[in-house]
């Protein structure tokens, strides 16, 4: 049975892969679960310099789902290579860095400090809702997005993922402005604008007043995302937004991911991604599928 | 992974006493996460009670929907805990003195802390509303002080009114409580200079340090950085803690 | 205690309302709930003719929500006015009749054809999912929204109200669309787009491919667009998406909803809307809260 | 509405028979729809199999997480139920012989129908694809027949096969069952000239008629119109329905 895919110049050993902000560095994940097992991790959100977030509270549940706003804190580049990314190196498995920049210099300063062993791919970050500068602004606008992509591209050999947003009217655009820009792959869906009040204060929850929606309840959205991206362009698409089980992965490779990212589920079952997994091999084996490869885009419509 | 409920006890009104087959041995101060069912999704902290030989006893008062769905849990169902987790309390054997404070809902993971205080002089201050819980547990490890808000056992007032009495022996303070609180508590031991450790609460997601939900302001030398609840506390030096 | 909220020329005995097409024409609900205790019926969308519809399944449920694909089937304005206004007459409520035209012509012409008693406001349904013509075709377009808006207000003296998609990148426009078109008041949110697909077949379940989701799902989503648009139009707001209980509304209201809507939830639980209605009365009464009036946008940010 | 179960068993490999307390009297062919807790939102219909004295059953085969979190439920627990909902078989007195066909979990409506009807000369013909059941209830009420096919009870083969043999006898032919086997009743029940009842499924919404959401579609004078299954139906005549 094949489980191997390709995205930009990378192959990776199943499309199984854990999403960005959920799962840390690694660290606290590797004793639930097997790293060497999973596709890739999507490291926490870098941005140039470290970061301390937003005030708490910072995450909230709602029903199937959470908001949060993290405001990526984060240790920033140096702080990366230098206490994070030797530990992930001793694993087999391919480590792509997510990276948020407030300004396009900062987003190409970052390419270049990580244009090092042991990162293999980049993704840029242009869809946080939860920070002031950068994040979402750039995410919203197809220029921006095609700008910093070429503009990174022209300076790394990585694998390039652009990170889109959920938060537009038609996401067909927004993936051809990254598939323009030279990007190798798109990953999709970031979390969805939402906010949440407290009746007796009258206030938000959240100091940011919004917030990012995440989980189970997006992923009807997600997945429509996914299919109308895959639809724009010829590019690899990542797929995420409320995987929890193994079907959902596997719709998400029908209308066209390569690959998955699991975030929010992880929180609620550590070991979720090996369950999934197993849960695709298994749908291959009865499905008689030899190749993951057949059931991406291989929607029926 | 599936742990089965030994006992399930309204003790008093609202606040609940559950107990459950748990293998993993915890440090006091240590939380477990637990899926409280029905439509939550999130597990839910708290604080570990007491533990003995694979029993883990967490209290709690039922609140919201997760805790509502705890408290009709019933003998021999099973439910899906994660843990020990978090930073608990560190235990010095140079310190004689020890003052024990904790509030409300606060309280069990002290009487965990309690037992496992080796020290001569313990003196426990317990601050409830109204009606009192765990005090002959607490009376094993301790001299036991209690105040209520209304008068009704002990002394009338709050803990910290409690606690001025017996300041002056302490060589250090635990507490656990709501934030009025712990914030009374650190100025107490800023005031006396009485190394003072907190348990304080947060919103969580993973549990486990890799989400970065759970912030918890403390002082840094450039300025303040926000530490992770689940992982580098629950517990802090109150003195780190920004309220 | 004042319950009343005034919406256009109109004085509604409280602010809460059915959202249309969960709710029939309130038959069927009756015989759960007492009518006149509502603040106001908004009926199923009518289009000029009758409509059939979508074939099924029309129905999916999702964690926390639901999508739909109904597609309008309706009995058409004139099966509306011979079959079912005579029942909603006998009620002391507010009809508020949703029409859904594949034209702007059609609008106009429903709208004349609406301009009778016992009709006593207009909702343009310019943001349906499940139709090929009109429905959020229009509502993506801030120019079509004005038009429509503008040429119904010509025609009519009813309260015209215009529904808003959640499908765009920042509501504010197409609210101010509305208001500038004439409109008394928006309400939003229509469905979200979703799709779901059969892993076995490799279809989506969905014949139309797409569908609306709704439910506590999005609540987090609606309260954002709903506050947002708020802060772009002076006209009142009706809130509705995924609410479920009494301090959901009330979030709704503090946002700047002058009434709210329920749907999806009237399935869950029939006597959801008396529920709530109850709910926020005894939140009024816990917070020394004489009159409504006073939650409405009253946010603290 | 609370209802109390009064039983909930297991009665053949993930098939369970419930009954709960129930006031208002059903038809039969109509059908309940149950809140099934945990994390399903929308209740779930399921046909009434039988009604006695405020004591109603229910039969269901676990098929995804609604009929799973029922089939966990304990004597004593409450349910949300609402109903009877739907317009349920016609019973005429006119007709003598009455063919009832039925096919796995479609049968046990047909339960309900069969005690109800007055007629003297009842065929029932149960299809099943192995394990038959609620075989002995039916005897009590007309001559059954059952096929399975594999063939481990009754004739081998399908419920079509073992209707030939009784067709000319009948008067109206009642079905429940799958959709292919019901489509296969409409067209004996045409070539046959039999006026012929089907109960069919949707997935709903409200089911009480509000939402549109449970099309069956059906001939009209101009083509076709969808019908509401939960209202018009889930009975509808044969020949109306366009599969
Ligand atoms: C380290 C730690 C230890 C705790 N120990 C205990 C204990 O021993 N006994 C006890 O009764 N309570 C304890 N709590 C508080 C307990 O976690 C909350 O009361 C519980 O999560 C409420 O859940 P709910 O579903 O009933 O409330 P809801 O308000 O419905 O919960 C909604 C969400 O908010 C979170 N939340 C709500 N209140 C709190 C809170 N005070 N702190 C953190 N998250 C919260 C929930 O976990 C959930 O994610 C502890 C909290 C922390 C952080
Ligand atoms: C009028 C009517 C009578 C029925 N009577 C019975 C009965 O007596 N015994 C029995 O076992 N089953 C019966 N069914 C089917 C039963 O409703 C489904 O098996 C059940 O809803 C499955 O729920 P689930 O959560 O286990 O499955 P899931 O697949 O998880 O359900 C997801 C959603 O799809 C809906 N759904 C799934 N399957 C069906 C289906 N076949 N028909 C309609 N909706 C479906 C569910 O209601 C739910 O909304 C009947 C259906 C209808 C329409
Ligand atoms: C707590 C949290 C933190 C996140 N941080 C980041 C981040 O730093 N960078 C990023 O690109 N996405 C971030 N995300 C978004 C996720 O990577 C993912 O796109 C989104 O949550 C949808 O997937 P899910 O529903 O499986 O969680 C974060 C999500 C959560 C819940
Ligand atoms: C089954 C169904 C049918 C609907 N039909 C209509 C309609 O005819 N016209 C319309 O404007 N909105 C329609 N809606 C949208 C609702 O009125 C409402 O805007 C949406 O469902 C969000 O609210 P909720 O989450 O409370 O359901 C429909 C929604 C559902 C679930
Ligand atoms: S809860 Fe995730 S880092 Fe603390
Ligand atoms: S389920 Fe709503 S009309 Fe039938």
């Amino acid at each position: 049975m094949r489980l191997k895919v390709n995205i930009g110049n990378l192959e990776f050993k199943n499309p199984v892969f854990v999403a960005s902000g959920t799962f840390g560095f690694g660290k606290e994940y590797s004793q639930y679960v097997d790293l060497n097992k999973l596709g890739a991790i999507m490291v926490k959100g870098l941005t140039l310099n470290p970061k301390e977030g937003n005030p708490p509270p910072r995450i909230y549940e709602t029903p199937s789902g959470i908001l949060n706003s993290v405001g990526l804190q984060n240790p920033g580049v140096d702080g990366f290579l230098k206490d994070e990314l030797p530990f992930l190196k001793k694993f087999d498995t391919k480590i792509i860095v997510n990276i948020a920049g407030e300004t396009i210099e900062e987003f190409v300063t970052m390419a270049q400090k990580l244009d090092i062993d042991g990162v293999h791919a980049l993704e840029l970050n242009v869809s946080c809702p939860n920070v002031k500068e950068g994040g979402m602004a750039f995410g919203v606008n197809p220029n921006s997005i095609y700008e910093i992509t070429k503009r990174v591209k022209y300076v790394t050999d990585k694998t390039v993922i652009v990170k889109l947003t959920p938060n537009v009217a038609d996401i067909k655009i927004y993936a051809k402005a990254a598939e323009d820009g030279g990007a190798d792959a798109v990953s999709l869906i970031n979390t969805i604008t939402g906010m949440v009040v407290d009746i007796n204060s009258k206030r938000p929850i959240f100091k940011n007043i919004f917030a990012g929606l995440s989980g189970p309840a997006v992923k009807p959205i997600a997945l429509k995302h996914v299919y109308e991206a895959k639809k724009a362009v010829s590019i690899p698409v990542i797929g995420m937004g409320g995987i929890s089980s193994a079907e959902d992965a596997i719709e998400f490779m029908i209308v066209g991911a390569t690959a998955v990212a699991i975030g929010t589920y992880n929180f609620i079952n550590p070991t979720c991604t090996m369950d999934i997994l197993e849960g695709i091999k298994k749908y291959m084996n009865e499905n008689n599928v030899s190749d993951i490869n057949q059931i991406i885009n291989s929607i029926n419509v | 992974m599936k742990h089965t409920i030994i006992r399930n006890d309204e003790i008093k009104s609202g606040v609940f006493r559950m107990e459950f087959h748990f293998e993993d041995i915890p440090m006091p101060g240590q939380f477990v996460m637990i899926d409280c069912g029905g439509r939550t999704l999130l597990k839910r902290p708290f604080s570990i009670c007491d533990y003995n030989e694979g029993k883990m006893t967490v209290m709690y008062q039922v609140r919201g929907k997760g805790t509502y769905n705890l408290s009709k849990i019933k003998v021999n169902d099973e439910i899906d805990v994660t843990g020990p987790h978090g930073h608990g309390f560190d235990i010095f054997d140079k310190f004689n003195n020890i003052l024990v404070v904790g509030g409300g809902i606060g309280i069990p993971p002290l009487l965990f802390l309690s037992k496992k205080l080796k020290s001569k002089n313990i003196n426990i201050v317990l601050g409830f509303r109204s009606d009192a819980f765990l005090i002959d547990e607490f009376s094993k490890y301790g001299n036991v002080l209690v105040t209520t808000e209304d008068g009704s056992y002990g002394m009338k007032g709050y803990v910290t009114d409690a606690m001025k009495e017996i300041i002056n022996e302490a060589d250090i303070i635990y507490g656990c409580g709501p934030k009025p609180m712990l914030n009374a508590i650190k100025d107490i031991s800023e005031k006396y200079k009485i190394p003072c450790q907190i348990s304080v609460e947060e919103r969580m997601g993973c549990g486990i340090g890799a989400c970065m939900t759970c912030a918890c302001k403390t002082l840094a030398e450039d300025g303040y950085h926000y530490k992770k609840v689940c992982k580098d506390g629950p517990v802090f030096w109150a003195k780190e803690v920004v309220f």
